[in-house]
């Protein structure tokens, strides 16, 4: 029977928690601005007040990684420690980068790549109605800061209830805004609604596996599972299903296979500004979360779930680059890249080569930069697709993209970076991203994994020499041939900012990897 | 015994005494067909097809179950915490008027945003 | 710390390129002449100071998370090297002037010499590199501007050539980085990561470990240095490529697969290299063989080349595995020699093919009646390239002979049958090309004999073909150096007697 | 009290929930299957908190409900925007992005 | 804790058979009550003829439909359209377990409470059945499978939902003071007498008063009075059976004796929901002031008598409104729940939260500041002109939105189109682009 309940007051880190609660008040504070300021003046209102809030939220998780010492706040909910700041960081950066595209106007008729109205029937009177209105949603920015929160939780959270309620924070406003966009809106919503379905059906089945770890430790408490499984309690089947069951839903929200379904599709259909910020921050935070959770929950399983990582890293790894190659839309492209990259990082998080030990780059550092390295690529990338435009819309086919060198060197000299950051070619960040993500896994007796990987990346190349291909040595079909849009100074600064740190990364990471690999350390 | 024991037996006397006294009807009942009567009722007029599951309705009602589902849910929070008022105290209540604030906002932005109309 | 020599020289010639990319036109290709010019320059001063023993080696710390560090440093062979690019680039340069207006280019003459300029750049790091990780990093970057010099220029499948070349060199790359991400690990393990080769060759590692690290990077040099079998790449990439490509692939960039071997395998790897010297041995001759009888049997000019520096890599590899101080200084040697050579020899046949409009074989004759010089330069370069005495090659494949004899009489004895071969394609080659009647197909391209310009192209290769052939001393002193220090880390002996080297 | 039974009713009631998200093709219905597992789960949660005699199950139970609640919001408005784009809400005639 | 556990199974058995027999005889008697009341509101005689002053009329009425044939349309759906009625009836009667009856009796010797029984979250219960009662209205238009019966269902459900969300806030605000769910503790909570203080001194006096919720949470109570009726589909509330629209609602298919189960569980409805007044608001079994001075009333066997007095009191207030106000339009009708009922609660709620003690004068303040509002707001309505009706003389298209409907004010209909005036045809929908964007 269930003891009556003696409350004591909780007590939050008011100042820790800074930067969670400043997105927050951010996103309700943009809610009552849809609400309230007249509509011509919501877009810039909305702009300035996101992109002030991240700022503001940098600010603080910096301050505090300076100044504060690791520890667990908000009861035991939150872990703000090393790894969190790091993740926090990485995360309000790429939000900082998906504000800057959800913003851009400057192609597209100089309207945003997001409807005019979702709620409106696609080619429905309606619809035209208000495109001849150029009327536009403003709520992104506030979904947007919601999903951002969101992540941060995800990335710090210290119980497994939290994990799973972060989840959705972050998700749903996910699946609205992938059901958003302008162009080839029946694609966007079709992928909104598998985006959604396969979404909460990974979220309930680790809901499951969470419920079955608290019936394990008898808490939710990451700390309350380590100890019970350095004691021994409780029934094992229930603990081993519990874990693979959780594994599910991050490994979804990290986009590895056999969870992979939705990726291609969802990148594909949802706006490219969602896609770009989708890609990079939702894997962020999902692999801080799957880190968290396995490093310091489960760590007393390592021998049990390494293995299951490194099979699914290889098919994830294998599935990605080979489907790649047979892809000629780009969105679709990257999207398969990004599989490939999770089986990448999933290679690194086998290693667990944890801060304590006596190497100096821990596999959280090491996945932490690989996470940075993808991100500006990705973000890098979006920002172009977003420019080489045909007929209105986005032309995502390679064919439009061939020549571009021609039209525009500096755009493709642009991609060729990314995309050979992508694959990992020295000289830009992904190099060095890739060498630490293996060199932690062979420091974690993974070599094996290792040279599987370094095949897999051969193949991945192959593909991101496709479009390298086609920009500089195929010549334009004119019936085809994409436009290149000169977009505002939102998505020129994301292009400058990624295209500079993938190469400054390349050459010399000294610093940021030193900043990483010392913040590694997780607390429980 | 069971608090709940009685409710099992009021729901079984119900039960008993609804379906007994309905099939009754169908017996004393008399039975005479006649096409139009078996007809979906619409004022005479021909019946217009209704798909099995109700067809389509308007959109405000979709709009009115989720507000609904929003607004219970703020409810479910409400009860314990009121049940427990007294116990939780003061960090509690400010809490809750956070929460309560909170919902406001996207209760304020349907109003604007005229999701509580119907035209 | 005194002025970076080395950095800068490195830097030069990638400033420059990038500089390329912005000028257009005439004044771009007289800039990035003059570039190419003061890296020469730059470059001789450097060797010059290296052989008086002045130290050059730069370290600082890069990478300190896992130990990487920007190491510079110039060894006799490193010296050797940078010596050949330093001096084949402005003659490939001077070579592919008027590239730009070839129907198959892509981009302009400038792009060209942009491109050219950052590999020079990216092959003089790896040159002076002593650090594995920036060693990995020039090596795998060297492969950006190759790719584009290839699909850029030359012929109808280029860009499918291009990728090949790529797919190959990135499939040894990414494997040698495994090795690399190993050598982190051992070096990590052993307790702090490093990645300079000095440390490496310190590091205690288990003996299955040091094996797998050295198939790992040998496996890459080996693609690099295209040994039978991983060669494929080479003849496509040549026959597609315009002939100045060609010159910095094989002259160039396929020297990084040949000095790996030495620089790294042999000294991190003594024990390893050891344990798997026969099976090298065989393969090399294998593949002298193999490319010597392709060489024999190539119908296209550029192909038949390619072939020939197939079967010359194999020569190297077997001096430098033959583990004596002879050989591997042959080698270093003939590494130098076969730059100059073929080079020569690629820029001679590009000369043909641009009067002739065709590499076919067949589709020359009789070209000596119309154009003795060329005939002339030719028959120099395709001498130099059989190792005729007189000529630098003849020095360092008789070293490399004479010091594996002292160890593998018997392979030896089958590796000669590679130098008869040589000479019969060679000369195969010219009396097809050169002698016999004039067929009107010459007669009607075949107009006008070599340019001022080809002339100045050719004439600094041969003479020094010939000059090294008589006065080997020199750079054979670097080399001696190298192999010596070889030696002492492998830990091997040479077996007595001790043959004097230029004891002939 | 042993909470053996409600564990096996609760895993009974996710299979179906899973099951039904397999096997259904209709949009409403195979979200419907998703709320029984959360539901499913609910039931774990609560029987767990019996078990180990502390609240904190009771307090996920809560959890659940609203994020399922938030769930059904978000869902119901992608499901209904796409019903009504194209008058169907079978996951089957989803298929623009099939290739 | 619970006394409900000492019942030995008989005196259950009992307590069950007694409510159930109660509230049928009660239900018939007030079908009867309420015709005969409506009947002397509008200077009718109603029911007379069968038995005395007509009691016997409900009775006769239910054996006619006994008697009628019970039949259903060849396109209903055949389980659920039987499983409707059984569903509302069964919800209508299980709600009645957790009313108190009376306070603590001694009855053949066991002391127990008069009430079926009672759980810790037994108003959480009531929420619960009744909503299962919503289901048997949705099904039962489902099933009926006509335009009509599903609209109507449609309808009443959100109506009932939206004032669902009115009576749960309301119901907070008791929660709070009673800091209890079960009913019967919540009854006993209002047992203690009011201490009035006079403002800003601290003179205070105390006339006996018991603490009624009604005079406590007087807002509360006045929300839960609003949304009980709409809970019920009661007049003025009705919509989802209003003829002028829809026929009869979710009812349209149905005859026969499932009809007159519904119509039986709407009068029950009516009496749980006043029952559940009285329990929450109005002292349930509790003598009214000055009684309660009296110990003789304190005895618990008057409580059925005082909680039937005044149940039938609020059943009287039912039968009042139908016989005197028109029925509201759906749109007001909404607005009422969703723009004036929830957020007052919200409020409301807020500050007994802040100041439990004062609860008296905050909702008179309360009250005071609405009616400003109130008045402030229709100033505004007064001078701010009708807004643009964007629709005139556009061609109407009755299927616009996927489902008919009738032209409004401005819409030609299609026939006329063009005849009239030669404007392009856009359908309707554009129109609506003006004033609904969300």
């Amino acid at each position: 029977m269930i003891n009556v309940l003696e409350i004591a007051a909780p007590t939050l880190e008011w100042m820790l928690l800074s930067p969670l609660l400043v997105i927050l008040a951010a996103a309700c504070l943009g809610v009552l601005v849809e609400a309230l300021v007249p509509r011509d003046l919501r877009y810039v209102i909305q702009a300035a007040l996101a992109a002030l809030a991240v700022v503001v939220a940098l600010g603080l998780t910096v301050l505090n990684w300076i100044q504060a010492a690791p520890q667990i706040a908000a009861m035991g909910v939150i872990a703000v420690d090393g790894p969190a700041y790091l993740f926090w960081t990485l995360l309000l950066v790429f939000g900082l980068g998906g504000v800057a595209l959800f913003a851009e106007r400057g192609v597209g008729a100089g309207q945003s790549a997001f409807a005019s109205s979702a709620a409106t029937v696609p080619g429905s009177p309606l619809e035209r109605e208000a495109d001849k209105l150029r009327r536009e949603h403003t709520e992104i920015f506030p979904l947007l800061l919601f999903s951002l929160f969101g992540m941060m939780i995800f990335a710090a959270a210290n119980d497994t209830l939290t994990l799973f309620v972060a989840v959705e924070i972050f998700s749903l406003p996910l699946y609205l805004l992938t059901g958003m966009a302008r162009r080839r809106r029946l694609l966007s919503q079709e992928a909104a609604l598998k985006y959604f379905l396969l979404g909460s059906l990974a979220s309930a089945i680790m809901l499951y596996g969470v419920a079955l770890l608290y019936g394990y430790a008898g808490g939710f408490q990451l700390a309350d599972i380590d100890a019970a499984i350095t004691a021994g309690a409780g029934s094992q089947p229930l603990l081993l299903l519990g874990m693979l069951l959780t594994s599910v839903g991050l490994l979804f929200k990290i986009g590895a296979v056999p969870f992979h379904a939705w990726t291609p599709d969802v990148y594909m259909g949802a706006p490219s500004p969602v896609t770009g910020f989708m890609a990079v921050a939702t894997k962020t935070a999902a692999v801080a979360a799957l880190l968290r959770v396995f490093y310091v929950g489960l760590g007393g399983l390592r021998w049990d779930w390494q293995l299951l990582f490194a099979v699914v890293a290889i098919l994830t790894m294998l599935l990605g680059s080979t489907v790649a190659l047979a892809q000629n839309d780009i969105k679709r492209l990257l999207a398969y890249s990004s599989i490939a990259h999770a089986g990448f990082i999933l290679v690194g998080v086998v290693g667990a080569v944890q801060a304590g030990d006596d190497v100096s780059l821990s596999s959280v550092g090491a996945i932490a930069f690989y996470l940075l390295t993808y991100g500006l690529a990705t973000f890098g990338a979006f920002a172009i697709i977003m420019m080489v435009r045909r007929a209105g819309g986005e032309a995502n086919n390679l064919d439009a993209w061939k020549g571009l060198g021609r039209r525009n060197p500096v755009l493709a000299a642009l991609m060729t970076v990314f995309m050979l950051s992508f694959a990992g070619i020295p000289l830009t960040a992904g190099f060095v991203g890739k060498l630490a993500v293996f060199a932690s896994a062979w420091a974690g007796g993974y070599g094996w994994l290792v040279l599987v990987a370094v095949v897999m990346s051969v193949i991945a190349a192959f593909f991101y020499l496709k479009v390298v291909v086609a920009m500089w040595f195929q010549d334009a079909d004119e019936a085809v041939v994409g436009t290149v849009e000169t977009p505002s100074l939102w998505t020129w600064s994301v292009l400058v900012v990624s295209a500079v740190g993938t190469v400054v990364l390349g050459l010399i990471p000294g610093g940021i990897l030193g900043l990483l690999a010392d913040a590694a350390q997780f607390i429980r | 015994m069971n608090p709940y024991i009685p409710i099992v037996g009021m729901v079984a006397l119900a039960t008993i005494f609804v379906v007994i006294s309905m099939s009754l009807s169908l017996v004393l009942g008399p039975r005479r067909y006649n096409r139009a009567k078996y007809d979906s009722y619409e004022c005479g007029i021909q019946p217009t097809p209704q798909p099995v599951g109700g067809g389509r309705f308007p959109v405000k009602y979709y709009i009115t179950a989720m507000l609904f589902i929003i607004f219970d849910i703020e409810v479910v929070f409400l009860f314990p915490w009121a049940v427990a008022y007294r116990q939780l105290g003061t960090f509690a209540v400010i809490e809750m008027i956070v929460f309560i604030i909170t919902v406001f906002i996207a209760y304020f932005y349907v109003l604007r945003r005229k999701g509580l109309d119907w035209d | 710390m005194p002025l970076p020599l080395l950095t800068i020289l490195a830097l030069v010639p990638l400033v420059g390129s990038l500089v390329l990319f912005l000028v257009k036109g005439q004044a771009g290709r007289l800039i990035g002449y003059g570039i190419a010019l003061t890296t020469a320059v730059l470059g001789v001063l450097a060797v010059v100071l290296q052989a008086q023993g002045v130290p050059l080696a730069e370290e600082v710390a890069w990478i300190p998370q896992i130990g990487a560090h920007y190491a510079l440093d110039l060894d006799g062979m490193g010296a050797i090297l940078v010596l050949m690019t330093v001096i084949l680039v402005p003659v490939v340069l001077l070579a592919e002037w008027r590239v730009g207006e070839t129907p198959g280019a892509r981009w302009s003459g400038t792009a060209f010499m942009a491109l050219a300029l950052m590999l020079q750049s990216f092959a003089l790091f790896v040159f002076m590199a002593s650090d594995i990780l920036l060693f990995y990093v020039a090596f795998e970057a060297t492969l950006i501007p190759t790719y584009f010099l290839i699909g850029g220029f030359g012929g109808p499948k280029r860009s499918a050539a291009a990728l090949k070349f790529l797919l190959y060199s990135l499939a040894g790359g990414l494997v040698m980085l495994v090795a690399v991400a190993g050598v982190y690990a051992v070096t990590a393990a052993a307790g702090s990561p490093s990645f300079l080769i000095g440390d490496l060759v310190g590091a205690e590692m288990s003996t299955t470990t040091a094996r797998w690290l050295f198939a790992g990077f040998f496996f890459a040099f080996a693609v690099k240095a295209p040994m039978a079998g991983l060669h494929t790449w080479l003849p496509d990439a040549a026959e597609q490529s315009t002939p100045g490509t060609s010159t910095l692939l094989v002259g160039v960039l396929d020297k990084i697969g040949t000095f790996g071997m030495l620089k790294i395998c042999l000294t991190a790897f003594p024990e390893a290299s050891q344990w798997a010297t026969p099976v090298i041995l065989v393969w090399a001759i294998v593949s002298v063989l193999y490319g010597a009888f392709m060489a024999f049997g190539a119908t296209d000019l550029l192909r038949l080349v390619s072939y020939t520096s197939v079967s010359h890599f194999g020569f190297m590899v077997f001096g430098i595995f033959a583990l004596t101080t002879q050989s591997i200084s042959g080698s270093i040697f003939y590494m130098f020699n076969h730059g100059l050579s073929t080079a020569a020899l690629f820029l001679v046949v590009g000369f043909m093919i641009r009067r002739r409009g065709s590499q076919h074989i067949d589709a020359f004759g009789g070209v000596q009646k119309v154009a003795p010089v060329l005939a002339g330069v030719l028959l120099m370069s395709g001498l130099s390239a059989l190792a005729l005495p007189g000529m630098g090659s003849f020095v360092s494949e008789f070293l490399v002979m004479a010091g594996a004899w002292q160890r593998f009489p018997v392979y030896t004895v089958v590796i000669t049958l590679g130098m008869v071969l040589a000479a019969v394609y060679v000369l195969r080659m010219y009396k097809t090309t050169m002698t016999g009647p004039v067929t009107e197909q010459v007669a009607t391209h075949v107009t006008h004999d070599l340019s001022a310009r080809e002339k100045a192209v050719v004439a600094p290769l041969l003479i020094l073909l010939i000059v090294f052939g008589f006065v080997p001393k020199p750079v054979l002193a670097l080399a001696d150096e190298t192999a010596m220090e070889t030696m002492a880390i492998v830990g091997v002996e040479d077996p007595a007697p001790q043959v004097k080297e230029g004891n002939r | 009290m042993n909470p053996e039974g409600y564990l096996v009713l609760s895993a009974i009631l996710f299979a179906i929930g899973v099951a039904g998200f397999l096997l259904r093709r209709n949009a409403i219905i195979v979200f419907m299957s998703i709320e029984l597992m959360l539901n499913a789960t609910n039931l774990a949660f609560v029987a767990f908190a019996n078990y180990h005699g502390n609240l904190d199950g009771l307090i996920a139970a809560f959890f659940v409900m609203v994020v399922a609640a938030a769930e059904v919001v978000v869902g119901l408005a992608i499901i209904v925007a796409v019903y009504r784009a194209r008058r169907s809400a079978s996951v089957d005639d989803a298929n623009l992005m099939k290739f | 804790m619970n006394i409900f556990f000492q019942d030995p199974w008989w005196l259950i058995l009992i307590k069950v058979v007694a409510m159930f027999v109660i509230l049928l005889v009660w239900t018939i008697f007030n079908v009867w009550y309420e015709r005969r009341l409506v009947g002397k509101m509008q200077h009718r005689l109603g029911p007379i003829m069968n038995g005395p002053f007509g009691l016997g009329q409900a009775l006769a009425d239910g054996a006619k439909l006994l008697a009628k044939e019970d039949f259903r349309p060849k396109n209903a759906d055949k389980w659920v359209f039987n499983l409707a009625p059984i569903l509302t009836g069964v919800a209508a009667f299980t709600t009645w377990t957790v009313i108190p009856f009376g306070g603590e009796v001694e009855m053949f010797g066991v002391t127990t409470r008069l009430q079926v029984t009672d759980l810790p979250v037994s108003t959480l219960f009531i929420l619960a059945i009744a909503s299962i009662g919503i289901y048997g209205i949705v099904l039962a238009g489902w099933a009926g499978n006509s335009t009509y019966s599903f609209l109507g269902s449609i309808r009443s459900t959100a109506q009932m939902i939206s004032y669902e969300i009115a009576m749960g806030l309301s119901m907070v605000a008791v929660f709070l003071m009673a800091g209890a769910m079960s009913t019967s503790q919540i009854v006993e909570a209002q047992r203690q007498t009011i201490l009035f203080r006079v403002p800003f001194t601290d003179m205070t006096f105390d006339p006996g008063i018991t603490g009624w919720y009604a005079i406590l949470l007087f807002p509360s109570f006045v929300i839960y009075s609003i949304s009980m009726v709409g809970e019920t589909n009661r007049a003025p509330f009705d919509l989802p059976e209003c003829e002028s629209e829809l026929v009869s609602g979710y009812l349209t298919e149905y005859s026969g004796f499932r009809y007159a189960m519904f119509f039986l569980a709407e009068y029950i409805n009516m009496a749980t929901v006043s029952a559940v007044c009285t329990t929450l608001f109005l002292g349930g079994y509790l003598p009214p002031w000055p009684l309660n001075l009296i110990p003789l009333f304190n005895n618990p066997w008057f409580g059925p008598v005082f909680f039937m007095i005044k149940v039938q009191l609020l059943i009287s207030v039912f039968v009042w409104l139908r016989g005197t106000l028109p029925r509201f339009r759906y749109d007001q009708f909404m607005n009422l729940g969703w723009k004036r009922l929830i957020p007052i609660s919200l409020v409301w709620i807020l500050m007994i939260a802040i100041a439990p003690g004062y609860t008296i004068g905050l909702g008179l303040a309360l009250f005071v500041v609405l009616y400003l509002i109130q008045v402030g707001r229709v100033d505004a309505v007064a001078d701010e002109p009708e807004h643009p009706e964007a629709v005139e003389d556009q061609v109407y298209d009755p299927f616009a939105g996927g489902y008919p409907t009738p032209p409004r004010p401005g819409q030609l209909l299609p026939e006329l189109a063009g005849v009239v005036s030669g404007r392009d045809e856009t359908p309707m929908a554009e129109a609506t682009a003006e004033r609904k964007d969300f």
